[in-house]
C-alpha cells in the first residue's frame, strides 16, 4: 500500500481545491484510509510506503480528450517528416526504448512526453476502422498511457446508406457494430457528408445542403448519429469536427450545428478552428467570432467543447476532413498527403509553421484563448491543441500559464502583429483560470464528458492515477506544470523529479461495447463483400491484438 | 557493329520468375527463369542473332552468360527477369539515393564466338 | 603559427578485418574534432576527444598520432574516407585534411575553413550557414544540399571543388555559391531556391529541376528539361563581374575562355516559380 | 478416419495485393485443395513445406538454441552490424527486429529501398496523394500504369482491385479508361486502352513536361517529341488526365529503378497533386513483396522513419545512400548481417551481396535460398501466413491479420528475434 500523505488536493469533482489531505493507494486504484489496525499491520510487515508532498500540489492524471497519437494518418505523419524529428532524438535510457520526437513523435516518446507532462489518459482522436488494427498495434508500443480510439463514422457508406434509408434501427446496430469489430471507445464525425463529397469532387458548404450521391445534408447525418449514440448509451457524446472548418465565417455553421444537436449529447472538437468570422472589405478575411460561439456554448446545458489552441512554431496538421487538407496545402504550398479510405472516410496531412509576424495566426490563436476566457463554465471547455494539429500538446504547461497569469498574457500580445487589436478582443479580456479551474479543463472535465468515472478525480474508487506539482510560490507556472515532481500511473511512480523511472509500463486500451443485433453483420454482407477491397471476415480487430482492455460500460442513459 | 551498340537493361519480374522464385530457389526452374535476355526481334535479326542462342551481356559491373530470347521489344532496351544472374551486371552505384541503377544500366552484347556479321 | 597535426594509425579500431586482412573499415564519427573545441584543450585531454566509431566509443589517440600544439587550425594525415562528419557545425579555424574524407564533412558549417587534398564523400557542406570549403580531388552526391526532408539546403558560405561531383549538387540550396571545376552529375541544383552554382566542366541531365530561382552557369551544353524556356543569347556583363570575384576572392582559377563571351539563357523551372536561370557558354 | 478443414479468407502473402479471399482445404497437415488462387501464390502454398531449412552453424547441422545464441553473440560483438530484409516477415517479426536494431546498435533497412523506397523518399519532398485499393476499384474512371506490370507481378490485381473489378460507382471495365506507360509492351500494356512506349530513363521529362501542360503552360520544346512521345500525344494524354473524375495512378519499378530515380516519383507525385485542382486523382505503389508496406509502417511508429536506419547513437538516425544495404555493404562498411526473411544474394547487385560472404551473417528464413548458401549461421522459421500468424500491411496500408492452417516444428521469425534480442538485453 502506498501513502502519499499532507498533499494539497485540487479534484474539482470532489469539490476539493487545496485541501491537505493523505491519499491511500492499492492494487492501481485509490482506497478510503484504513484503519488503524489496518495501518498497524502494514507498517509491521514493512509494506506501507509513504511519500510526503507537503506543500506539494495534487491532481489526478492529465485526462486527453483529442490527440493524435497512432494509427495509419499519424503514422504517415511522421514518415513525411524526418525534418521534423532529426534535432530531437531520445536515446534508449534502461528500459526505456528509444525514438524521436517534435510536432509528430514516435509511438514511445509520444508516451514518454506525455507522462513527463503528469497525463495519464489519451484519447485518440480519429481512426478509420479499416486500419483499426494498425492503430491497436501502435498502442501497444505507447507505453504508460491509458489510451483508446474515436472511430470514424460520419462519411461511412453504411451509415449514409442507413440515414437516406430512414433505417434507423440498423443504423445503430451498425455503429455498435462498427466500435465492437474496431475496439474502439466512442464515434468520431468528421465534416459529415464533406468527406464523402470530396471523394465525388465537389465541395459542401454548411449544413443544409445536398451534395453527394446518398442525396444527405449534413444535418440530416449529424441528427442521426447524434440520436443513434444517446441510444446506444456510450458514455462519450458524439465527438464533432464541425463542417466548414478552418475557414473564415464558419462561426455560423458552427452555431447552426451546435442549435440542431442541442437535444442530444455533443462534444465539439478543437472549436478554435470552427469559431471564426468573415470581414468582407479586407484581405486578410478572418476575425474572431467568439462571443457568438462563447454564447451559444454557455445557452446549451449538455455541450461540452476542446480548444485546439493554437500554438506558435511548427506544427503538422492532419485531419479526416481531406478537402480541408486540401485546401491548407493550396494556402501554405506546403507537401501534401491525402489518403482516401475505401467506403468509411479520408485523411490529409500538411505541415505548418505558425508565426506570430502572421496576422491570421494570430486571430487564430487569440480565438482559442477567447473561447478559454469567455467560455463561463470550465466543466464546458477542455484544453487541447488538437495535437499535432494547432501545435504539440507539450506546450500545455505554457497555454496553462497564459490561462493562468494576465499580465503574461498581456506581454505576450504586446508581441503580436500590429493590428492584432482590430480583429480580436483578447486584450480587454481579464480573466485568470485559478488551479481548479486549471484541473477541470486538464482532466476533470475531459474525463466526465469521456464518461470515464474511475479518471479525473481523486475519490475512493479513482484510478490511482495522479500527477503532483512543485507549489506555485515564486515559480515559473509553465515549469511547474511541464515538469511534475511526481507521477503515478495505476498506483506506480513513473516519473521522479522531471525523469521517468527506466522501466518501461504499458497502459490500458479504453472501450466499449454498445449492445447490437449481430445479424447487422449478414446485413451488410453482401455490400461490404462487392465494395470493399477486403473480406468482411478479415475486418474486425482479434483478441490477439488487444494487449490490456478496461471495457467502459455503456449506462448513460437520455 | 554490335559490340558498339549499347542496350538499357531492364530488369523485371515476370510470373514464370515469380512461380519458380517460390517453388524454391536452390532449383533449376529459378535459374532457368532468371538467366535469359530479351532482346528485339530486329536486333536479333540485324545482327543475325539466333533464338536461344548464348551470348554475354556485359556491362561496367560484370558479365554473364545467357541464352537470348526474341521480343517485341525496342532497340534500345534489352529485358531480363530480376535475379542473381541480372544482378551481376547491376553496379552498387546508389549515387547517393540508396537505388542502384537496376533498370537503367547500360549493357553490351558480346557474341560468345565471334562470328561474321 | 601553431598548428595541430593529426596522422591516422595504420591499425586502428575502425579496420574491419578477416585473417588478419583488412576487408572493410566501420565509419568513425568524427565532429568533435572541432577547432573551436579543440584550441582549448592540452594534448592529453586532446587525445581524450571521444570518436563513434559504428556503436563503439573510442578516443582520438586510439585512431591518431597527435602533434604539435593545441591550435584552431588542424591537420589531419591519412586516408580518413570512412570518417564522417568532420567539421560538421564547424564555425571557426580550419581544417586541412591530407587524404580522402568521407560522407558529411563539414555539413551545418557556419564559419570556417575546411580544405581536402583527396576526394569526400556525400552531403559535404550540407546545409551549411557559412564558411569556406575548398577540395583538391572529388566530391560525392548532395553537396550543399538540404537533408532529407528539409526545405533550405546551402544557405551561405562557399563550396570550391577542383575536381567533379556528383548528383544532387546544390539541392534546394538558399544562398551561396558553388564552383565545380570538373563535371557533376544528375540534377544539379534541383529544387533551388537561390544561390549560384559554376560547373566549368559538364552537367549530367535534369539540371535546374523544379528550381524556383538562383543561377547556373556552365561552360558545356546542356540537355534542358521541357519545363525551361530559352530566353535569349547575350554577353552577360555581371558575369564577369562575378568572376573576377571568384578569383579575387576564393583564388578560383577561371577558364579564360568564359569571360566576355556569348551565353545562351534559359530560365525555368516553369513548374515552379520559373525565376531560375541557366546560363550555357557559347562556343561561337 | 480423415481429418479435412477448411479455411475460408486466408491472406496470400506473396505480394503487395495481398488477396485475402484464399480458400485452402487441408487434410492430416497438407493442403489438398486452393481456391482463388493466381499462378503464383498456387505454386507458393504446394511449396510451403518443401526445402525447409534447418539450425546451422558454419555449414554444421546445430539445434535451435545454439543457433539463436550464435547470432546474439555475432551482433553482440560487433561494431556496426546490418539488419536486412523485413519485407516478407509480419510486423510482430519486424517489430522486434527495430528492437533487435536498437539493442544491437545496428543498421537496419529493409527491401523497400531498392524497391519503393524511393517513392517513400519522394513523398518526404512533396507528399502524397492515395486511397485505399478498393476506393480506386469504386471510383476511378480514368487509371494509368506506370512502369508497373501487375499481370505478372501482382496477377490478381486487375481482377480484384482496378481493371477487370466491380466498383460501387465504376461497375466494369467498360467504365474505365485504362492507360498504359512502359519502355516494352507488357502484359499488363496489352490489356490497356491506350500503351504509351517511352525511351528508358525519361519518365521524368515526360511527367515534367505533363505538370507543366497541367499547369496552364506552354510546352516549348525544340523537339516535336520528349521521351520518345510526340507532343501532339502529349497534349492529349493531358486532356484526358485533367477530365478524369477519379484518376488514379498505379506506379511501379519502372519509376524508381530508372534516371532520376526518387525524383521520378517526385515529379509522378507533384503532377497527381496539381491534378487534384481538376478534378480527383490519387496515386500507388504497385507493392512488391508482402509485407513491405508494414516494414515502413512498424519502423516509422517505433523509430520515425520508414527505412534506412542506423542506431549507432542508440537513437534512430535516417539516411538513404548512407544507411541503406547496398551502400553499407558495397562500401563495406559493416561487420555482420542479419537477413530477416529475403535473399540478397539473388536480389541484390552482386558485389554488394558478395561482401556477405566476408562477414558473419546469419540468415533466417523458412527456405533455402541463395543467400542461405553464404551464411555462417542459418534459423529456420514458421511460414507466415500458412504455419505462422500475424500481421501485414497491404501495398495501400491496409492491415491484415494472418492465421496459419497448417503446423510447423520451427517458432516464428517474431520469435527467433525476440529470443536473440532478449540474450543480448540481458547479457
Amino acid at each position: 500500500m502506498l501513502k502519499l500523505k499532507n498533499a494539497l488536493i485540487y479534484d474539482p469533482k470532489n469539490n476539493k481545491a487545496g485541501v491537505k489531505e493523505d491519499i491511500w493507494i492499492e492494487n492501481e486504484k485509490i482506497v478510503a484510509e484504513p484503519s488503524e489496525r489496518k495501518i498497524k499491520e502494514l507498517k509491521e510487515k514493512d509494506i506501507l510506503e509513504e511519500i510526503d508532498l507537503e506543500n506539494k500540489i495534487v491532481m489526478a492524471g492529465g485526462v486527453d480528450i483529442h490527440s493524435h497519437i497512432a494509427g495509419p494518418k499519424v503514422n504517415s505523419g511522421r514518415v513525411l517528416r524526418p525534418e521534423d524529428h532529426r534535432r530531437d532524438n531520445v536515446p534508449r535510457k534502461g528500459k526505456l526504448r528509444s525514438g524521436v520526437g517534435s510536432t509528430v513523435p514516435s509511438s514511445y516518446v509520444t508516451g514518454y512526453r506525455y507522462s513527463l507532462m503528469g497525463y495519464t489518459t489519451v484519447m485518440e482522436a480519429a481512426g478509420p476502422p479499416m486500419k483499426a488494427k494498425h492503430i491497436h498495434e501502435e498502442f501497444n508500443d505507447l507505453p504508460f498511457i491509458d489510451k483508446g480510439f474515436l472511430v470514424l463514422s460520419g462519411n461511412n457508406y453504411f451509415v449514409l446508406k442507413f440515414i437516406s434509408e430512414n433505417n434507423f434501427t440498423a443504423l445503430k446496430n451498425y455503429l455498435a457494430w462498427l466500435i465492437d469489430v474496431t475496439g474502439a471507445f466512442a464515434l468520431k464525425v468528421v465534416n459529415p457528408g464533406g468527406v464523402e463529397a470530396w471523394k465525388e469532387g465537389k465541395r459542401m458548404r454548411g449544413i443544409h445542403n445536398k451534395g453527394t450521391s446518398f442525396n444527405l445534408s449534413p444535418s440530416e447525418i449529424l441528427l442521426a448519429l447524434a440520436k443513434a449514440n444517446d441510444e446506444l448509451g456510450i458514455p462519450h457524446a458524439i465527438h464533432v469536427h464541425t463542417n466548414d472548418l478552418g475557414t473564415a465565417g464558419n462561426f455560423k455553421t458552427t452555431n447552426e450545428t451546435l442549435q440542431l444537436l442541442k437535444d442530444y449529447r455533443v462534444h465539439v472538437t478543437h472549436i478554435q478552428f470552427s469559431s471564426y468570422g468573415k470581414t468582407e472589405n479586407d484581405k486578410v478575411k478572418f476575425i474572431t467570432a467568439t462571443d457568438q460561439v462563447a454564447a451559444e456554448i454557455n445557452r446549451q446545458p449538455k455541450l461540452t467543447v476542446d480548444i485546439g489552441q493554437l500554438v506558435f512554431g511548427e506544427a503538422t496538421t492532419m485531419t479526416a476532413d481531406g478537402i480541408l487538407e486540401y485546401n491548407l496545402h493550396k494556402l501554405s504550398g506546403n507537401k501534401w498527403v491525402n489518403t482516401d479510405v475505401e467506403m468509411e472516410t479520408g485523411s490529409g496531412i500538411v505541415p505548418m509553421n505558425y508565426k506570430k509576424k502572421n496576422l491570421v495566426n494570430d486571430i487564430q490563436w487569440a480565438t482559442g484563448m477567447e473561447l478559454f476566457l469567455k467560455i463561463e463554465d470550465p466543466w464546458k471547455v477542455f484544453l487541447t491543441t488538437d495535437h499535432p494539429n494547432a501545435g504539440p500538446f507539450t506546450a500545455y504547461p505554457w497555454i496553462i500559464k497564459l490561462l493562468m497569469d494576465s499580465n503574461y498574457r498581456n506581454d505576450y500580445i504586446s508581441g503580436m502583429h500590429k493590428n492584432f487589436d482590430d480583429y480580436t478582443d483578447l486584450s480587454n479580456l481579464t480573466r485568470e483560470y485559478d488551479l481548479s479551474e486549471i484541473a477541470v479543463i486538464s482532466r476533470s472535465g475531459p474525463a466526465k464528458a469521456l464518461g470515464l468515472e474511475n479518471k479525473g478525480h481523486l475519490g475512493v474508487g479513482a484510478d490511482a492515477d495522479i500527477t503532483v506539482y512543485d507549489n506555485l510560490e515564486k515559480r515559473d507556472i509553465a515549469e511547474v506544470f511541464a515538469k511534475p515532481k511526481y507521477v503515478f500511473k495505476s498506483g506506480r511512480m513513473i516519473v521522479k523529479d522531471g525523469e521517468l523511472i527506466t522501466e518501461l509500463q504499458s497502459g490500458k486500451t479504453l472501450m466499449t461495447k454498445p449492445d447490437y443485433d449481430p445479424q447487422i453483420a449478414e446485413d451488410i454482407r453482401e455490400e461490404f463483400q462487392k465494395y470493399y477491397s477486403i473480406s468482411i471476415d478479415n475486418y474486425g480487430v482479434t483478441d490477439n491484438y488487444y494487449k490490456k482492455v478496461e471495457v467502459v460500460p455503456c449506462n448513460f442513459k437520455g | 557493329m554490335l559490340k558498339n551498340k549499347s542496350f538499357t537493361l531492364i530488369t523485371g519480374r515476370t510470373i514464370k520468375q515469380g512461380m519458380a522464385s517460390v517453388s524454391g530457389k536452390k532449383n533449376e526452374g529459378y535459374k532457368k527463369e532468371t538467366a535469359y535476355v530479351e532482346i528485339s526481334k530486329e536486333i536479333l535479326k540485324k545482327y543475325n542473332l539466333e533464338e536461344d542462342e548464348k551470348i554475354i551481356l556485359e556491362s561496367d559491373s560484370g558479365q554473364v552468360e545467357v541464352r537470348c530470347k526474341g521480343a517485341e521489344l525496342s532497340d534500345k532496351i534489352v529485358f531480363m527477369p530480376y535475379g542473381k544472374t541480372a544482378n551481376k551486371l547491376i553496379g552498387t552505384d546508389t549515387g547517393g539515393t540508396g537505388m542502384p541503377n537496376s533498370k537503367s544500366k547500360v549493357v553490351k552484347i558480346k557474341r560468345k564466338e565471334e562470328k561474321a556479321n | 603559427m601553431s598548428k595541430l597535426e593529426l596522422t591516422l594509425k595504420r591499425e586502428n579500431p575502425a579496420l574491419i578485418k578477416k585473417a588478419n586482412k583488412i576487408i572493410g573499415k566501420v565509419p568513425v564519427e568524427a565532429q568533435n574534432i572541432k577547432p573551436s573545441l579543440l584550441k582549448d584543450l592540452n594534448i592529453s585531454e586532446i587525445g581524450e576527444i571521444e570518436l563513434l566509431s559504428g556503436k563503439e566509443s573510442y578516443l582520438l589517440k586510439d585512431f591518431f598520432e597527435i602533434e604539435g600544439s593545441p591550435s584552431e587550425e588542424i591537420i589531419i594525415n591519412g586516408d580518413l574516407s570512412n570518417f564522417k562528419y568532420l567539421g560538421a557545425a564547424m564555425e571557426t579555424g580550419s581544417i586541412t585534411v591530407n587524404g580522402n574524407l568521407g560522407m558529411h564533412a563539414a555539413s551545418e558549417m557556419k564559419a570556417g575553413y575546411l580544405e581536402v587534398n583527396g576526394n569526400v564523400g556525400d552531403w559535404l557542406g550540407a546545409e551549411m550557414t557559412g564558411g569556406f570549403i575548398k577540395i583538391n580531388g572529388h566530391a560525392g552526391n548532395y553537396v550543399g544540399a538540404a537533408f532529407r526532408g528539409d526545405t533550405l539546403g546551402m544557405n551561405r558560405g562557399v563550396i570550391y571543388i577542383k575536381g567533379n561531383a556528383g548528383n544532387f549538387v546544390a539541392n534546394k540550396m538558399r544562398r551561396g555559391e558553388i564552383i565545380i571545376e570538373g563535371d557533376c552529375g544528375e540534377l544539379l541544383a534541383a529544387q533551388m531556391i537561390a544561390g549560384s552554382v559554376y560547373v566549368f566542366g559538364s552537367c549530367k541531365n535534369r539540371v535546374g529541376a523544379g528550381m524556383k530561382r538562383g543561377t547556373i552557369i556552365t561552360l558545356n551544353e546542356v540537355e534542358m528539361l521541357p519545363t525551361f524556356n530559352y530566353n535569349i543569347s547575350y554577353f552577360p556583363d555581371f558575369l564577369n563581374i562575378a568572376y573576377n570575384h571568384l578569383k579575387k576572392d576564393y583564388g578560383i582559377e577561371v577558364p579564360p575562355q568564359a569571360y566576355k563571351r556569348r551565353y545562351k539563357r534559359y530560365t525555368g523551372d516553369n513548374t515552379e516559380l520559373g525565376k531560375g536561370e541557366i546560363l550555357i557558354w557559347e562556343n561561337v | 478416419m480423415t481429418n479435412v478443414k477448411e479455411h475460408k479468407n486466408i491472406t496470400c502473402t506473396f505480394c503487395g495485393a495481398l488477396c485475402d479471399n484464399i480458400e485452402v482445404e487441408v487434410e492430416n497437415n497438407q493442403i489438398k485443395k486452393l481456391r482463388n488462387v493466381c499462378a503464383i501464390s498456387r505454386k507458393k502454398y504446394e511449396h510451403a513445406l518443401e526445402d525447409r531449412t534447418v539450425p546451422m552453424i558454419n555449414g554444421q547441422k546445430s539445434d535451435y538454441q545454439s543457433v539463436i545464441t550464435k547470432a546474439a553473440e555475432i551482433l553482440k560483438n560487433s561494431k556496426n552490424p546490418l539488419i536486412y530484409g523485413l519485407s516478407s516477415t509480419t510486423a510482430e517479426g519486424q517489430k522486434n527486429a527495430v528492437k533487435l536494431a536498437e539493442l544491437s546498435g545496428a543498421n537496419i533497412d529493409s527491401t523497400s529501398s531498392v524497391c519503393h523506397g524511393p517513392g517513400t523518399m519522394a513523398k518526404q519532398l512533396v507528399g502524397m496523394v492515395t486511397a485505399t485499393l478498393g476506393e480506386i476499384k469504386n471510383r476511378s474512371d480514368l487509371m494509368l500504369f506506370w512502369g508497373a506490370n501487375p499481370v505478372e507481378a501482382h496477377p490478381n490485381h486487375s481482377k480484384r482491385y482496378s481493371i477487370l473489378a466491380e466498383g460501387l460507382f465504376k461497375k466494369n471495365r467498360s467504365e474505365r479508361e485504362i492507360i498504359a506507360f512502359d519502355v516494352r509492351k507488357t502484359p499488363t500494356a496489352k490489356m490497356a486502352d491506350h500503351y504509351v512506349e517511352l525511351e528508358p530513363g525519361k519518365d521524368f521529362e515526360l511527367l515534367m513536361a505533363l505538370r507543366l501542360l497541367i499547369n496552364g503552360k506552354e510546352l516549348n520544346s525544340e523537339k516535336d517529341e520528349i521521351a520518345g512521345v510526340k507532343i501532339t500525344e502529349i497534349k492529349e494524354i493531358a486532356e484526358k488526365l485533367k477530365n478524369a473524375k477519379y484518376g488514379s495512378i498505379f506506379y511501379g519499378m519502372g519509376l524508381t529503378m530508372t534516371g532520376a530515380k526518387y525524383m521520378n516519383t517526385w515529379a509522378a507525385m507533384s503532377l497527381i497533386r496539381d491534378l487534384n485542382s481538376y478534378g480527383r486523382f490519387v496515386m500507388m505503389p504497385m507493392r512488391g513483396h508482402g509485407n513491405v508496406a508494414g516494414s515502413e509502417i512498424t519502423m516509422a511508429w517505433q523509430t520515425g522513419y520508414p527505412f534506412a536506419v542506423n542506431f549507432s547513437r542508440a537513437y534512430p538516425r535516417y539516411n538513404p545512400g548512407e544507411y541503406t544495404a547496398v551502400d553499407l555493404l558495397a562500401n563495406k562498411e559493416v561487420d555482420a548481417a542479419f537477413i530477416i526473411a529475403s535473399d540478397p544474394a539473388a536480389n541484390l547487385p552482386h558485389q554488394a551481396a558478395a561482401f556477405l560472404k566476408e562477414i558473419p551473417t546469419i540468415v533466417l528464413d523458412p527456405h533455402w535460398n541463395l543467400t542461405t548458401d553464404l551464411a555462417d549461421v542459418i534459423i529456420p522459421s514458421a511460414i507466415k501466413g500458412i504455419t505462422a500468424t500475424g500481421t501485414v500491411y497491404r501495398m495501400d496500408h491496409v492491415p491484415l491479420h494472418l492465421r496459419s492452417f497448417l503446423e510447423d516444428q520451427w517458432p516464428d521469425d517474431a520469435e527467433a528475434v525476440s529470443r536473440i534480442g532478449e540474450l543480448i538485453e540481458n547479457a
